[in-house]
């Protein structure tokens, strides 16, 4: 019982319970959404977001955005097969420069933020912008067409697709290698906040930047190297879009930057920073999945899909809000309240806590 | 007062029989945009088929080639007997296609992929290619004397408008692109407006979708521009216009056709084991809609049928 | 937390060496000239306080030495050596260990988090490496304990403690890890006696311990208890410069209010002890307008 | 040259310098940029951005997000547009409707997040959506396509779109009405930000809303009644694509609402809330309206439009963080400095600044 | 300033009529009781001081009082009304104003619309209506200069003065806008001599105009200096309640401390005055070990 209790308080259980009380939903609208193979699409589906999302995640925990984080997936995919396909070499050569030049990307974002002091929304903004011009204006240039050709007779096709969009089957359903590497990525991000001095300083970093620098936390390389963890991960989803599809559409990718936020927000983070979790994030991400999926499951009229995407979504973060205010009530044992800071304990204080972020000056009102 | 609806007009169209009355259930999969007129049109056919023949649609889009995939892998999951997609991007949907053949699912093609339709295993093929609708406007124009036309995409990166606007370059070479957010009329016509101030050499618009066209009528006189104006497909606000004068004429592929044969053809399929077309590909269009036809065409238009 | 200071303390540390010098360092913010020719210099074992107005400069003249801020003129040498410091770490890698008057701590992190921030235990050397949790968090809630503090759990962000508890652990945290210099900005502010009198005997307990302290504060009474030299800033120039002996507290709290104000208000506000029989109440309220 | 020096040190100067700079810029490489009717082409396109930016830029200096902003101008046409098509109504009846439901969306948004607590970005993305799904669902439902239907031949039409749609010529030029209001909201704004008791609540609310609320500020009405204002401004800008195009997509408007943000961060408003000015927003919708048509007065190459974007809005908004450092330099003359604070100033004092600014605490790592 | 008290100061005030009176009033954080069972009544024509250790709960009294916070049991009563504040506003309306601890200002606004927050002078009565600005500027410039603080110019941002200079912005406001109770949860923690001089003259103005004022301070001396009334928190309860007059300055210290701290901290540090010669030094750091 007290165990139970000490589940509940923690900070993700709130996005959790949204995760579970939609689940049940569409298990019991959607027929078709009651089979392994269905659940297993959806965590799929919910892994392509996902593994982006962790990172950027991370990153506004940080205190930072990056907008360039949905385009640079196809940036990154249409250098490996781009200069692959027009130079004849192997697949792996290509692979191992696009990742070179996602870093590089990511480096440049990081150093501009920091050198300029020009907010990160706005300078990945610029390279969102750029990325997207390239993405068209090269690929038009080099295969004449809005759209990359076909890699799958290139040397080293083979191996690179197992290892970025490789499947097998567990009874009728297919499991998706990305999947394992969500999982794997999710928990790697977990432990480096949780147990890592490099979370820590992530934490300390988003949450009062100047005070951590006082205190001699390399904010410089901590947020640059944030960004270069975010276009790492962009770089990944590239590869496993690129080798799952073979070619890949110039214009994708548009319009996920904002997926990741959302994911990000709805798994708890606080948007301007200094918290967040790393499991938040992910069942933020499979929320988003499970409903966008969920709604095509239940064949409800797509003419109003965004509309329902909408209330559940709201939904979602209306749970969350409501459990993890549960979780830190007086019924509660001691210690629980910690797990949730911004959900209450902020109030008096706000000078000290970011006093523009939503989320915790409103915990007042609430009061009131 | 006048020009609000007609309140004779019926609210929908015709009878049919009770969905699911057949016993089968469809998936219609796209690369819609949410919202787009010609989209509309082929989902509005392949209801009124799918009432026809008491066939269960489920009806999906999504612009994105990995997540359209994503979709018709989820109508393989949900079983259904048969599905109906676009092949716009056919090497992205490849796997799906066949993951639906495997799971012993009829696939038919609609509206892109004429090429490579059979290659997935697609049963049947309704539509027309962008590319050929393309030049065949391109070599219309280009007989009509046409030397430096521009090409509106609305959607950056599409491949299909891209295909179409490469179609008109094949038979016009001096065919330039113009990029404008197609999401947004003033920022259309504002865009248009400049590019009509700044070239003064381009003698046609050739605008990718209906409501486009209308925004490019606006820009022309605002430019004072005196390019003829050229469109792919159809609405009524068009139509009239073509009527009027103020849009040479529009290439239409038939959307409504193309979603009620892709439904139709599977139901027959799935009863009968029929196959239309015979092995090949059923064309749709391009079919020129102008001055001397539209008078026939246009109330078909306010049923969002043609 | 005394065991703290003389574990952590700079082994090599020579009483009467310095440790840091200030020569002529001034310091501009765009038009505002905060600080001017400033001399200053912090000698192992000996507590220098600085003391002043408010907007004297104080703070900024600490941030300098710590890294915080680059001075615009003058030179600053630590162990001898002409410096620049470009960040913190580099003043916290010298061993010099700051509280700053408002970059105390991040309020939305564990105590315990806060309490290690930038000096985490970890069992490697690389980011990466894993912290030793559980013996950060004993040590924290241990050296929390002997200043009093006792927090409900150590895992609670610092957001909610109360203002004199938030600058506990900074003050906690700069004693623990401050190994050779020990720079304190109006650390007793928010503090009550206990806690000041537990500050107050860290000052000292890291001046035997070798270490250099600076102490900044407005309590004359807590500079005198401790300080060996007194600096008076008054617009951003030192208005006073003596060791312990050369001036008596009465002194130093006349310099620092710049006349004897609070003995005058002492008197000023004498009353009765009885209350609210006062009967010149109002009137005296009329007399000291001005 | 005092008053000129004063005059660069106002915080606006900075996006002006930019905005300059970049038609300066385009002045030289697109001859047929250089007229009067290329101007007023520019202006007008950037007052349909400008008009919701000014919303959304007091938005955000008060704190909040409002993503249904760009979504919200299409429901408002639409709202009036089929109420009036459907029931045969006089088109004022269903423009007063149409205002009536955008005030009311506006307050539903301000409502949840002061109630709710959960942030504005989230609570915002659920009306996004919502609205983007009715918006489809509805006109399909009503009109049985996916267009409003032309409502040139109701009543009221007329005066109607002389109110929000008519043009005058000057010259050779075409002046939208669309211009001349958007100057009056700003003029409007700028008094009240600056001179108004509530301008004064916009900006404590953003800067400290527990701080502002502490000495009475009304934190709740400010906030919604911010809400609101955008979702008139929302409301205005859909009168007027409703009375210049007779007809209206339902799927349009969606992707405008970060132009807004765009414009609002380009003309130096804070991502955090707390700092920002009408005129720079007005001037960054300028520059955004500029340097996109500007591109295609030059003839560039479509392919790469967006790459030029990129690389104009970063060097905008370098040259504004440029002007904004040099105006705080020492070289100026006193009180300089207080015209620009987020720029240099707040170094030192981070636990009272918004710690999680992007802007300000880099101010510090730019100082090493 | 003190013109200001007289000017501002509600004419109905009668010396000795209770303003605010609290029985019995608790609150409780989530899990954390914060208070218990405190009895209060706020005087007009007195001050009443509030003591106590740090985290005994001293903010969270004054911030029921000022509307901020709810109490969680118990019955606030101001003027005779049982009242429950919905919000600051509230409090504010009842002529209640408050100096927070660590609510004080807003850093990015300029002196002045910190000054003025939330009680703009405006020409008519509608948020939209004007400010008076050139008036609030020069009042503001005016308010701060009595308290000695020359600022640089009245329109920099909050955010780039001293910690000292903010806190007296934020005590000349509720100075300028108290007109029946003022509260100030220890406005002089962070000021200098000269400026905590004249807080406390402030604050014997103000108890002299006939307000209600509840003094927070670490200071006993300042406490004692103007108090009329003391009350001691100790973990969230009364632990002494206590007039003027039954109690010395010295028995308040010890109180506070729960113990004699000062006066034996002032023994255990004691040293000679000349300095640098101390031969006990080592010996008493290992001594004072505990
Ligand atoms: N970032 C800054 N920008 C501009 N001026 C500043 C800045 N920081 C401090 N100042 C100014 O420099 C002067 C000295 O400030 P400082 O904080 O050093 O004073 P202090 O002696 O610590 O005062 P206090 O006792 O109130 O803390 C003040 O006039 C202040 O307004
Ligand atoms: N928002 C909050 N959530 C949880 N606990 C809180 C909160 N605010 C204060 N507390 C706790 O309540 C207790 C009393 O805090 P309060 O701020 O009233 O103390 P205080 O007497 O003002 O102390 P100080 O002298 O240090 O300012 C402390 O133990 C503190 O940790
Ligand atoms: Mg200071
Ligand atoms: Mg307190």
């Amino acid at each position: 019982m007290r165990r139970a209790i000490r589940l509940l308080a923690r900070p993700e259980s709130g996005a959790l319970t949204a995760a579970v009380v939609i689940f049940v939903f569409f298990l019991l609208v959607a027929p078709s959404f009651r089979s392994a193979a269905s659940f297993l699409t959806v965590l799929y589906q919910s892994s392509t977001i996902g593994i982006v999302a962790v990172g950027v995640g991370l990153l506004m925990i940080g205190g930072e955005f990056d907008l360039s984080a949905g385009v640079i997936t196809t940036s990154a995919g249409l250098v490996n097969s781009m200069f692959c396909w027009y130079f004849g070499v192997d697949l792996w050569v290509g692979a191992v420069l696009s990742l070179v030049f996602c870093l590089a990307v990511g480096f440049l974002n990081g150093w501009l933020v920091m050198r300029t002091g020009i907010p990160s929304f706005l300078v990945t903004l610029g390279t969102f912008f750029v990325l997207q011009g390239a993405n068209l204006g090269v690929t038009k240039l080099v295969t004449g067409s809005v759209s990359s050709r076909d890699i799958t007779a290139i040397d080293g096709f083979g191996p690179l697709r197992k290892i970025f969009a490789s499947s097998f089957t567990v009874g009728s359903a297919t499991v998706w290698i990305t999947v394992l590497w969500w999982a794997l990525f999710v928990a790697l991000a977990a432990w480096t906040l949780q147990r890592a001095r490099l979370g820590n300083w992530i934490y300390a970093v988003g949450g009062a930047a100047a005070s951590a620098r006082a205190v001699g936390v390399p904010v410089v390389r901590t947020t640059i190297g944030l960004f270069m963890t975010v276009s790492f991960l962009g770089w990944f989803v590239g590869m496993h879009t690129l080798y799952r599809f073979n070619t890949l559409q110039a214009g994708n990718g548009v319009g996920n930057e904002f997926l990741y936020i959302i994911a990000a927000v709805v798994g708890g983070t606080l948007l301007t920073g200094g918290f967040g979790n790393a499991f938040g994030v992910a069942i933020g991400a499979f929320i988003f999945g499970m409903t966008s999926l969920g709604i095509v499951y239940a064949g409800w009229d797509p003419n109003w899909f965004r509309a329902f995407l909408g209330v559940m979504l709201l939904l979602a973060v209306l749970v969350n809000a409501y459990v993890k205010r549960l979780s830190s009530s007086p019924a509660f044992p001691s210690g629980a309240a910690s797990a949730s800071p911004p959900a209450s304990p902020a109030p008096d204080s706000s000078t000290l806590v970011p006093p523009s972020s939503s989320a915790v000056p409103m915990a007042i009102e609430r009061e009131r | 007062s006048d020009g609000g609806r007609d309140k004779s007009e019926p609210d929908g169209s015709g009878g049919g029989n009770a969905a699911g009355s057949s016993g089968y259930t469809i998936a219609f999969v796209t690369h819609e945009t949410p919202g787009d007129t010609f989209w509309d049109k082929v989902r509005a056919g392949a209801e009124q088929a799918a009432k026809d023949e008491g066939v269960t649609l489920k009806y999906s889009n999504d612009p994105d080639a990995g997540k359209q995939a994503g979709l018709i892998q989820s109508a393989v999951d949900a079983k259904v007997d048969g599905i109906a997609t676009t092949l716009v991007t056919p090497d992205a949907l490849a796997g799906a296609v066949r993951a639906a053949g495997a799971a012993g699912i009829p696939v038919v093609g609609l509206n892109a992929g004429l090429d490579q339709y059979q290659k997935l295993g697609a049963l049947m093929y309704f539509g027309s290619d962008e590319f050929v609708a393309g030049a065949s406007l391109g070599k219309r124009i280009a007989g009509e004397g046409a030397k430096h036309p521009l090409c509106v995409i609305h959607q950056t990166g599409s491949v299909a408008l891209e295909a179409r606007c490469a179609g008109v370059k094949s038979a016009v070479p001096g065919t330039e692109n113009l990029q404008v957010n197609g999401a947004d009329d003033s920022a259309v016509t504002t865009t248009l407006q400049a590019k009509l101030a700044q070239d003064t050499s381009i003698d046609y618009v050739v605008t990718l979708g209906a409501p486009i066209a209308l925004d490019a009528i606006n820009a022309k006189q605002q430019a004072s521009s005196s390019a003829k104006l050229v469109t792919f497909d159809l609405n009524q606000e068009m139509a009239e216009r073509i009527k009027d004068g103020q849009v040479e004429f529009a290439i239409d592929q038939q959307p409504y056709v193309q979603g009620y044969m892709a439904v139709t053809s599977l139901y027959l399929y799935l009863k009968n084991g029929n196959d239309i077309g015979g092995g090949r590909a059923v064309l749709t269009g391009p079919s020129f809609v102008d001055r001397s036809n539209i008078d026939k065409i246009l109330p078909f238009t306010g049923k969002n049928t043609r | 937390m005394t065991d703290a200071l003389a574990d952590h303390a700079d082994r090599g540390l020579r009483r009467g060496q310095p440790l840091v010098e200030l020569t002529g360092v001034g310091k501009s913010y765009g038009p505002v000239r905060a600080l001017h020719d400033i001399d200053l210099r912090v000698v192992a074992g000996e507590v220098i306080c600085v003391l002043g107005d408010n907007g004297a400069g104080k703070s900024t003249l600490i941030k300098i030495i710590s890294g915080l801020h680059r001075h615009t003129s003058g030179v600053l040498k630590v162990d001898g050596q002409a410096v620049t410091f470009g960040s913190p770490r580099e003043a916290l890698d010298h061993g010099i260990a700051t509280v700053y008057q408002d970059l105390a701590v991040v309020p939305l992190m564990e105590v315990w988090r806060n309490f290690f921030l930038g000096s985490e235990l970890t069992s490697g050397r690389f980011p990466l490496a894993g912290m030793r949790v559980r013996e950060m968090r004993r040590i924290a809630d241990q050296e929390l304990r002997k200043m009093g503090i006792v927090v409900h759990d150590i895992n609670q962000p610092v957001a909610t403690l109360s203002g004199g508890q938030r600058q506990c652990v900074a003050i906690a945290r700069a004693v623990y890890f401050g190994a050779r210099v020990l720079i304190l900005d109006e650390p007793t502010a928010a503090l009550g006696v206990k806690q000041s009198g537990v500050v107050l005997r860290y000052v000292a307990a890291a001046r035997d311990a070798g270490l250099g302290v600076v102490f900044i504060t407005h309590n004359p009474q807590h500079a005198h208890l401790v300080g060996d030299h007194f600096v008076i800033l008054k617009r951003g120039a030192t208005a006073l410069d003596a060791r312990r002996g050369r001036v008596t507290l009465d002194e130093l709290t006349a310099q620092m209010a710049g006349g004897d104000e609070l003995a005058e208000l002492s008197r000023e506000l004498a009353r009765p002890s009885t209350d609210g029989k006062r009967n010149t109440g109002s009137a005296r309220g009329s007399e000291h307008r001005s």
